[in-house]
C-alpha cells in the first residue's frame, strides 16, 4: 500500500544501462509527445469549430504543455549509455523541443482569445506529429 | 402509478450513479489504448456487481444489517480489523480521486487551477453529508449523472461502422503494441472500476437507512438488474468514444479533460457542457458515497450508531469519521499527486480487495438465520456467485505482481 | 472468566492425549429467562476445534447449505472439530490453561454431527 | 430506524444426540457463532455497540458453566484480541473517569447481565438504556465537544 502511494506521486525514469534500454525509454517519451501533439491538434480543431469554450481549451492546452515539458525533461536527464544513444537522444530532443515550441504558440493564442484561428496556429504541429511517428516507426523492433 | 414512478426513478438513479471517476478514467484510457479489446471485462464486472449488490441488498433488507457489520461477525474481530483498515485505505484513495475529479470538472469551466478548488469542493461535500437528506442526495446526483448519456450520443454522431465496433468488442485480442501484462493490468482496472466495493457499502447501508423490508426486495432486484447493466452500457459508450476518436490519433488518456474531448469534438459546445455537468455530478455523487462509506465501515465494525437519515447529533462519531475522511482526502489531493494516477491505483486495489467483503456476504446470503429460509440464494445464483468468488480470488492474487511488472500500467 | 479466556484453553483426554484448543461453547437456552437466574444460558459442551476460520462461518452448526463449493470445503474443515460435554470435565488447570477430561480419547471424541 | 428483523432459526430439539447429554429441550446457540460480535440494540432500538466478549461463570462445586453477561465497551475488544494489558488498562481508565453513576445502575457499565438479553437474532436486543452503557461515553463526549459546536447538527430538534 505504501508502495502504491509512493508510486502515485513519482514519475520515475530509471537509468538506462544499454542501448536497447535507452531506445525503449526514448520510445516511451516519443509516444507521450505524440499523444500531446495530437491532443493539442484535436483541441485546436474543436475550438476553431466553436465546439469548446475558452476555459476548457486553456486548461486542456496547459495540461498537454506540462505533460510534454515533463516528458522532455525526464528524457533529457537520462544518461545515454553509448555513442549510438547520443544520436538517438539528439534526434528525439530536437523533435520534442519543436513540438514544445509549437504547443506553446497555440497556448498563447488561446489565452489571447483567438479561438477561431487556433487550427491555423496549430498547423505546424502536423509536421511534428509526422516526424514523431516516423521516429517511432524507425525504432520499432 | 406512483409505484411505477418510484421504480423508474430508482433505476434512473442507479444508472446515473453507476459511473464515477474510476469508470470515466478506466474506460476512456482503455478505449484509447486497447480499442474495444477489453470491452468484455466491463460486461464481466457488471454481472459481478449485480450479483454482489443483489445479495447485499437482500441481506440488508431482511436482517437490517449492512455489509461491514457482517464482516466482523463472520470473519472475527482480528481479520475483520485488517479488512477494515484495507477497505478504509482504499476508500480514502477513491475519495481523493473523486474530490479531485469534481475540482477538475469545475476547473474546465472556470479556468481556475483545480488545486485551488479542492478545499472548496471538500467543504461542499461535507456540507451535503451534514445537511442534505439521504434520498435527496441520491436522487439529485444520480439523475444529473444521466447527463453522461451524451457519450452515447457522441458515439452515434461519430457514426462508426457498427458491425466493426461489435466484432471488435466480441473478438478480443492483445494489441501487438502491448504485452499480455499491460492488457491484464488494464483489465483489472476496468473490473475494479465496475465492481467498486464502496458502492456496495453505500448501497447496503442505504437500504438499511431507507428501512427496506422483504417488500422492497422486488424493487432491489429491478434497480440492480436494470440500472447497473445500463450504467455499464454507459461505461462502454465512454470506451467506444475514445476508441473511435482518440485511438486513431495515438492519443493516450491521462487527463480528465481528454475524457470529454470526443464529446466536444463530435457533439459540440452543448455536448461539452452536458458532459461536464455529468462528470461533475458523477464524481460529486461518488465523493458523497465514499465519504459516507468511510463512516459506515468504521461505525459498523465498532457497533456505533450510524446513519445520515437523522440529524448528525444522533450519530456523532460516525459524522466525525466522515469529517476526518474528507479532510484527509483533501490534504492528500492537495499534495499534488496526479489525480488520474490516484484513480487508477484506487480501482486496481479495489479489485484486489473485493474478496474480503464479497466472501462474507456470499456466506450470509446462504444463511437462513439471517435471511430466512425462503430468501437464501437460489441454485443458479449460487453457481454464478461461486464462479465470481474464484474470479475475485484470481484477480486478488494477480493484482500486486501485475502492478509491479507493468510499473502501474506504464 | 471471559469467553476469550476460555478460548485459550487446551483440552486433554484422561490418558493425556491433547484434543485441541477450545474454539466455541455450545449454549443451551433452557427454560424461561427469569431475572436473578443464570440458568438461562447454560453451557453444555465445548467445541474443540481445528477448523480456524471455517468455524466462524457455521456451515455445520449454523446449517448453512450453499454455495456448494464453499459448503463442501468448509463443512469438511468444521467437521474436524470435536464436541466435549461439560459433564466430562475432570479438572481445570488455570495456570497452564488446560482442561482435563474424565473420559479417555475414544469416549471424548465426538464430532459435530452424529 | 425500521429494521426489518427476520426470525432467527430456532433449533429446537435437534435430532443429534449431542455429547452424551440427556435430551435437550432448549434452544441451542453457539457462543462464538451466534453471540460474539453481534450488534446490540437498546430498549429504544438504538445501536449500542457489539458483543465484544462474554462473561462465563464456572461453578466449581457442580461443574456447571453459564454465560452470565455480555461485555462491551472500551478495552473489552482489545482484551479479547490478545492485548490483555492494554484492555485492562482501558477498562480501568474508563471506570475511573465514570466512577460516579449518573443514576442508579443495576450493573457495571461494560457488563450487561445476560438476563437483559431479549431477542437473539441477527441483532441482540438488550433491555437497557444506551446512556447507561460505557460504549456510549465517547458518543456523548463527541456530541458535547464537537458536534454541538457545528451549526446545523440538529440540536434544536432535541430540545
Amino acid at each position: 500500500m505504501v508502495l502504491s502511494v509512493a508510486a502515485c506521486s513519482e514519475h520515475s525514469v530509471g537509468p538506462a544501462r544499454t542501448y536497447d534500454d535507452f531506445e525503449r525509454k526514448s520510445r516511451t517519451s516519443a509516444a507521450v509527445a505524440l499523444s500531446s501533439v495530437e491532443t493539442v491538434r484535436l483541441l485546436a480543431e474543436t475550438s476553431s469549430d466553436g465546439d469548446a469554450w475558452g476555459a476548457y481549451t486553456n486548461i486542456g492546452l496547459s495540461e498537454q504543455e506540462d505533460t510534454l515539458a515533463e516528458a522532455t525533461g525526464d528524457f533529457a536527464s537520462i544518461q545515454p549509455p553509448d555513442h549510438r544513444s547520443d544520436d538517438l537522444r539528439a534526434q528525439l530532443l530536437e523533435l520534442l523541443d519543436s513540438a514544445g515550441d509549437h504547443i506553446a504558440t497555440v497556448r498563447i493564442a488561446a489565452r489571447r482569445g483567438d479561438l477561431g484561428s487556433l487550427e491555423q496556429v496549430a498547423a505546424p504541429l502536423a509536421d511534428d506529429s509526422v516526424a514523431l511517428q516516423h521516429f517511432l516507426d524507425s525504432i520499432k523492433r | 402509478m406512483k409505484k411505477v414512478l418510484g421504480v423508474a426513478l430508482g433505476v434512473l438513479t442507479a444508472i446515473g450513479g453507476f459511473v464515477d471517476m474510476g469508470d470515466l478514467v478506466a474506460n476512456a484510457a482503455t478505449g484509447a489504448r486497447f480499442d474495444m479489446n477489453l470491452a468484455w471485462v466491463v460486461v464481466v464486472g457488471v454481472i459481478g456487481i449485480v450479483v454482489y449488490a443483489e445479495m447485499s441488498g437482500r441481506v440488508a433488507a431482511l436482517c437490517g444489517r449492512p455489509v461491514f457489520d457482517l464482516v466482523r461477525e463472520r470473519l472475527g474481530p482480528r481479520f475483520g480489523l485488517a479488512n477494515l483498515l484495507a477497505s478504509f485505505f482504499i476508500n480514502m484513495l477513491t475519495l481523493t480521486a473523486e474530490i479531485a475529479g469534481v475540482a477538475l470538472s469545475l476547473s474546465l469551466v472556470s479556468s481556475v487551477n483545480y488545486l485551488f478548488l479542492i478545499p472548496f469542493v471538500a467543504l461542499l461535500v461535507w456540507l451535503v453529508c451534514w445537511r442534505m437528506s439521504f434520498v435527496m442526495m441520491e436522487r439529485v446526483f444520480g439523475l444529473l449523472g444521466l447527463c453522461l448519456i451524451v457519450f452515447a450520443v457522441a458515439v452515434w454522431k461519430i457514426g462508426p461502422d457498427w458491425n466493426q465496433l461489435l466484432s471488435g468488442s466480441t473478438h478480443p485480442h492483445v494489441p501487438h503494441s502491448e504485452t499480455l501484462f499491460t492488457y491484464a493490468y488494464f483489465g483489472i482496472a476496468l473490473f475494479g472500476a465496475a465492481m467498486t466495493p464502496y458502492e456496495v457499502f453505500f448501497f447496503s447501508s442505504g437500504a438499511v437507512e431507507d428501512g427496506w423490508t422483504s417488500k422492497d426486495l422486488g424493487e432491489n432486484k429491478i434497480n440492480v438488474l436494470v440500472g447497473f447493466p445500463l450504467g455499464g452500457a454507459l461505461s462502454l459508450a465512454i470506451m467506444a468514444s475514445t476508441h473511435l476518436l482518440l485511438a486513431p490519433r495515438h492519443i493516450s488518456v491521462d487527463q480528465l479533460s481528454q475524457v470529454a474531448l470526443p464529446v466536444a469534438s463530435a457533439v459540440g459546445r452543448l455536448g461539452l457542457a452536458v458532459v461536464i455537468i455529468g462528470i461533475f455530478a458523477a464524481t460529486f455523487g461518488a465523493a458523497l458515497e465514499t465519504s459516507l462509506s468511510a463512516g459506515y465501515v468504521v461505525a459498523q465494525y465498532l457497533g456505533w450508531p450510524w446513519g445520515k437519515r437523522d440529524a448528525p447529533r444522533t450519530a456523532t462519531r460516525f459524522h466525525v469519521v466522515i469529517m476526518i475522511a474528507i479532510f484527509g482526502a483533501a490534504v492528500f489531493g492537495l499534495s499534488g499527486i496526479d489525480p488520474v494516477k490516484v484513480t487508477e491505483y484506487s480501482i486496481v486495489l479495489s479489485a484486489a480487495a473485493l474478496p474480503l467483503t464479497y466472501f462474507p456476504i456470499l456466506v450470509i446470503a446462504n444463511d437462513a438465520r439471517y435471511v430466512g429460509p425462503d430468501h437464501t440464494n437460489g441454485r443458479f445464483l449460487n453457481a454464478v456467485a461461486s464462479v465470481y468468488l474464484i474470479i475475485l480470488l484470481l484477480v486478488a492474487i494477480a493484482t500486486i505482481p501485475l502492478m509491479i511488472i507493468t510499473k502501474g500500467g506504464a | 472468566m471471559r469467553i476469550s479466556d476460555l478460548l485459550e484453553y487446551t483440552v486433554h483426554a484422561a490418558d493425556g492425549t491433547r484434543l485441541g484448543k477450545v474454539s466455541d461453547a455450545r449454549v443451551i437456552q433452557d427454560g424461561p429467562v427469569l431475572a436473578g437466574t443464570q440458568a438461562a444460558f447454560r453451557i453444555d459442551a465445548l467445541v474443540v476445534g481445528r477448523g480456524g476460520l471455517a468455524e466462524r462461518l457455521g456451515y455445520i452448526r449454523g446449517r448453512v447449505e450453499g454455495p456448494w463449493i464453499l459448503c463442501a470445503f468448509f463443512s469438511r474443515l468444521e467437521r474436524r472439530a470435536q464436541v466435549v460435554a461439560v459433564t466430562d470435565i475432570a479438572r481445570w488447570d488455570d495456570e497452564a490453561h488446560e482442561i482435563h477430561l474424565t473420559a479417555d480419547v475414544d469416549r471424548a471424541r465426538r464430532t459435530l454431527e452424529p | 430506524m425500521g429494521f426489518g428483523g427476520a426470525a432467527p432459526g430456532k433449533e429446537r430439539s435437534m435430532s443429534a444426540s449431542g455429547a452424551g447429554n440427556p435430551a435437550r429441550t432448549g434452544r441451542v446457540l453457539h457462543a462464538t457463532l451466534d453471540l460474539l460480535d453481534r450488534q446490540l440494540r437498546d430498549r429504544n432500538g438504538k445501536l449500542c455497540g457489539n458483543v465484544d466478549d462474554l462473561e462465563i461463570t464456572r461453578d466449581d462445586e457442580t461443574g456447571q458453566m453459564f454465560v452470565s453477561a455480555i461485555l462491551c465497551g472500551p478495552g473489552i475488544l482489545a482484551y479479547r484480541m490478545g492485548r490483555r494489558r492494554l484492555g485492562r488498562w482501558l477498562e480501568d481508565a474508563n471506570r475511573r473517569v465514570h466512577d460516579t453513576p449518573r443514576h442508579h445502575e443495576p450493573f457495571e457499565r461494560t457488563r450487561i447481565p445476560i438476563v437483559f438479553a431479549g431477542e437473539i437474532g441477527p441483532m441482540i436486543e438488550v433491555a437497557v438504556d444506551v446512556d447507561d452503557l460505557a460504549t456510549h461515553d465517547m458518543e456523548r463526549w463527541t456530541l458535547t465537544h464537537i458536534i454541538d459546536h457545528i451549526p446545523g447538527s440538529g440540536s434544536r430538534a432535541h430540545q
